[in-house]
């Protein structure tokens, strides 16, 4: 395992160390592992979102004016504490409540449930969103449904716009909602990930093969099949999820995610194919962002999530936003 | 007293479960790599190792109640581990001092009525049911096994033994299992084939609960 | 090799084709390998970077209102050649003449001196810069001298901005050679890179060694160590640089950049003790980037770079930029 | 016509050069891995088959003047190869252009001016000594091996043989130095150990030519 860290132990802790030092616009409690912004919120609604730590830049590259007010950052992998959410809530509650964005994992929904009844005791009203959003994953209501994965992204995007607007909490949870349902991902690995504490691969994936509709932990997906070209690829991501919802007849918001060990250049090359196979199933992409965004340490691939926007989400997808991953208009 | 479970057996069990998950951690780990996240074993041992941080920490004069030693088991595993584990695991101990006595100890019945309350309050959080392949197919039978042995009589050792043994049993049923609540459900069939990594450790807390209560029944019988 | 591609031969062509899919704000012209800001430039100095692909976001990333008007595209770690960089300043020359940002290799040195001649040649007047700043290798006037690395980034920023700010040829051309002179960088890798024509890594290194000072082509560099942690790493590149020039008493841009496979929690965590060898040293940073900037294909590990600023440096820093890689203020 | 070097000749020499390249590419190439960025044998064969499009595609009952042919090659290398060996190979044969006369032949003197011409461009662009660890190291020597041979009224053939086997010691000649232009001069002593790509594509090149001009003289002596 070869990675620029001090101990498998501290790789939180340090990271949000570097966060403090290269961002003074943010604040960061080491202590409770969260990551706020600075700026005054004034009665509006705070937007609060968590999770494991290994997706960066998600979710504490997306803390800032027009999207988060605050991430908690769980243990690599590891969804965070209910602790953790209680005290990002206190200190970013403005009296107008607060939503929980939270992708549908087990330790996280469970996490976030005990901190909205924690909050509820002291005073805080909350409302959630859960993003389930993986198409990879055979939507079942008798098992825990789908992994959230890059929806989020968008999720946070528009639900910290219509905090922004000073909408009250059931509206922006309203929104949130709308866009969380609007959308649908799926990812590819070509390598998998090492968790620091492991120290060694999640899974074997030989050199001829990959994994498609992996999961942002190193899950496993649909299929291992033998590695096909960028073309191939961009095809069966499209077909997956332009297969499980329909996105025609409206502005589509396009995100293609490296996966932490891709280079831009590859996502470029992909992105190519991609908006080909998009276009050919009369798929119009309005907004379109292609970087990392929602990562599984250093795993090699990529990501695609697709969201059906409207002139009302795609207003709130153009508002100011000024994060470290994320940033226009500011 | 060979009929009581005692707040410092509580204690000792705790103590030993934190070893007991860190030789585990890497084999709880493998577990949960392959069905999951490859986090389980640390997970455990990282929320263990703050229990006893905390126990280390508290005066060595004051013996707590059972009812305060559990809460505050719980109120660590939930600050500490993270994930589905460390609300579930959290929720049993914080359920289980809520059903505890504010006393230092307490019989064999009283005891599974304990540890039947947590586990409800797992089921009641995490809505698993038996043979969804998780913690709860180990913890289920065990409940089963610590009531029935308590209500013919037997001693808190024998109860724990017995659980221990339905915990390990039920761990082992989980292999063949498609597993439909956590994050092993993602996977649908993938997921069979597997022994899941939650009862597993559950299967451990309760091999170490038999084992702690036995050398100390052993000594004081 | 495991990338995201269609063939080795095409993942130029492909990635263009991406850019634009992805990017209906900039031009790209696919014939002659350019990507072209779609901005008026009324009678201002246009700025022109260009290079081998392969370093992504660097240079395609940084074209926009602010920084570059046009990035010429070479093949993989391959100069461009000087025809395309004639047809970029023909493009985006609005009479106010052209500044080329050049890095130090004797491909890219040699193709845009060409360039100049053909554009004089039409009437097009130009002026050239040229960083190197790679404190790896030894400088010396027998030699090619130093390789020119991430303080390009930040040449690119600084030209744009006093174009913008209607400076003529000859003052953009100098506050870029004052940057580009007050810049030192150097990097470290921990994996090989592959380029895709040749489909294995370009040199061997053991899992337990790193390549101190590795050039951005993977050329090799000052030392090959057993690998350290963070902490170390942070270290050592700290310590090579700041030997190299005096950067107290100064305000300094910092940027820690991926080299392409690197996740960016990683770059915060060897941020942190990078931020930690800056104090000791009496080194105080003004503004800081964490992210991918300048990288090496799929190679893993980081580059840091300092330029000594002053308040115009910062000033032109801070004015607003648009680009894909670097936004802020519009 | 044993004395004169044709343009036929050259356009068959730059055809087989492309072959040759081709065939060499990998090996170009990882000498360029070792001191280098890897691309010098995919550079080549780009260049070169650039080359051979742009002579399949010129009209095949025009046969251009030396002049004419040489730019044209020259052009393309510039605007197919890029990097270092783009702009000097493409110099060589723009240069050459520039010396050779508007006609279909010229003597061995004047081809032996002719690629000296080539040569001179390439130093007066990239400033390379005989030593640096360059494509000059090859060239250089070529160039007076042809010189020589020419003034001594040896054919172009012979003349060729000459200067591909003084190319080839060249070539070989690199490997000690350090190099002190280029990508490879950053290395510093690293450098030391490693035949130059550039050398050794100027060494095939002057190969191809002396066995091109060599089956050529066969046929026509
Ligand atoms: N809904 C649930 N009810 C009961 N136990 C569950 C549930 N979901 C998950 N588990 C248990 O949690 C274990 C996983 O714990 P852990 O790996 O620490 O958390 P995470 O899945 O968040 O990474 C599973 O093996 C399973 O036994
Ligand atoms: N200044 C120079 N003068 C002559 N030849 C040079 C000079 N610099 C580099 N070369 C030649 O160019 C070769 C490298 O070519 P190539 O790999 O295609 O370009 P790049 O170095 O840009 O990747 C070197 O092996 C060397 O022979
Ligand atoms: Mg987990
Ligand atoms: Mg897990
Ligand atoms: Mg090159
Ligand atoms: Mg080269």
């Amino acid at each position: 395992m070869k990675k620029l860290i001090n101990s498998p132990d501290t790789v939180l802790a340090d990271a949000l160390r570097g966060v403090a030092a290269a961002h003074p616009e943010l604040s960061v409690d080491i202590e409770n592992r969260l990551v706020v912004a600075t700026e005054p919120r004034e009665n509006r609604v705070a937007v609060i979102s968590g999770g494991g730590t290994g997706h960066e830049p998600l979710h504490s590259g997306f803390v800032g004016p027009g999207m988060l007010d605050a991430a908690c950052a769980g243990e690599i992998f590891t969804s965070p504490t209910p602790d953790q959410m209680l005290a990002a809530a206190t200190r970013v509650d403005a009296g107008a409540g607060v939503l929980f964005i939270v992708k549908n994992y087990t330790g996280d929904v469970l996490n976030f449930e005990m901190a909205a009844e924690l909050a509820a005791d002291e005073g805080i009203e909350t409302a959630s969103v859960i993003v389930a959003d993986d198409v990879a994953v055979e939507d079942s209501t008798w098992t825990a449904g789908r992994r959230g994965v890059g929806t989020t992204v968008i999720v946070e995007k528009i639900a910290g716009a219509a905090a922004a607007e000073g909408r009250t909490l059931a509206e922006v949870a309203a929104i949130a909602e709308r866009v969380s349902k609007a959308g649908r991902s799926m990812g590819v690995a070509l390598t998998s990930c090492t968790v620091p504490a492991v120290g060694h691969p999640s899974f074997d994936l030989p050199e001829d093969e990959m994994e498609v509709g992996v999961g942002i932990h190193g899950e496993p997906g649909r299929r291992r099949v033998p590695l096909e070209d960028a073309r191939g690829i961009a095809h069966d991501i499209v077909t997956a999820i332009a297969d499980d919802a329909d996105f025609t007849g409206a502005p589509v918001i396009a995100l293609l995610s490296g996966l932490g060990a891709t280079p831009l250049i590859e996502l470029y090359v992909i992105y190519a194919d991609i908006a080909d196979a998009l276009s050919e199933r009369g798929i119009s992409v309005a907004r379109v962002l292609v970087g990392d965004y929602i990562t599984s340490l250093d795993m090699a691939g990529c990501s695609l999530t697709l969201v059906k926007a409207d002139d009302e989400i795609l207003r709130l997808w153009d508002a100011p936003v000024r994060t470290t991953a994320l940033r226009w208009g500011l | 007293m060979a009929g009581e479970v005692t707040a410092a057996q509580l204690e000792t069990w705790l103590r030993r479960s934190a070893d007991v998950l860190a030789a585990h951690a890497e084999e709880l780990t493998a577990l949960d790599s392959a069905i999951g996240d490859a986090d389980h074993g640390t997970n455990m041992a990282r929320g263990f190792a703050a229990v006893v941080a905390k126990l280390d920490a508290a005066p060595a004069d004051e013996s707590p109640t059972l009812q305060a030693l559990l809460k505050s088991v719980g109120m660590t595993l939930i600050s500490k581990v993270g994930g589905a584990s460390g609300s579930l695991y959290g929720t049993l101990f914080l359920d289980m001092g809520k059903a505890a006595p504010a006393a230092n100890e307490v019989d064999a019945d009283g005891f599974a009525s304990i540890v039947a309350a947590g586990v409800a309050g797992i089921v009641g959080r995490g809505h698993a049911e038996l043979g969804d392949k998780t913690m709860i197919d180990a913890l289920d039978p065990a409940v089963a096994a610590l009531q029935d042995a308590a209500a013919s009589g037997a001693a808190p050792a024998a109860a724990a033994a017995g659980a221990a043994e339905a915990a390990a049993a039920g761990r082992d049923a989980t292999e063949p299992l498609v597993a439909r609540k956590g994050r092993a459900s993602y996977l649908g069939e993938r997921s069979a084939g597997h022994i899941d990594p939650g009862a597993a450790s559950s299967a451990l807390l309760l091999q170490t609960l038999a084992d702690t209560l036995a050398d100390d029944g052993g000594a004081g019988a």
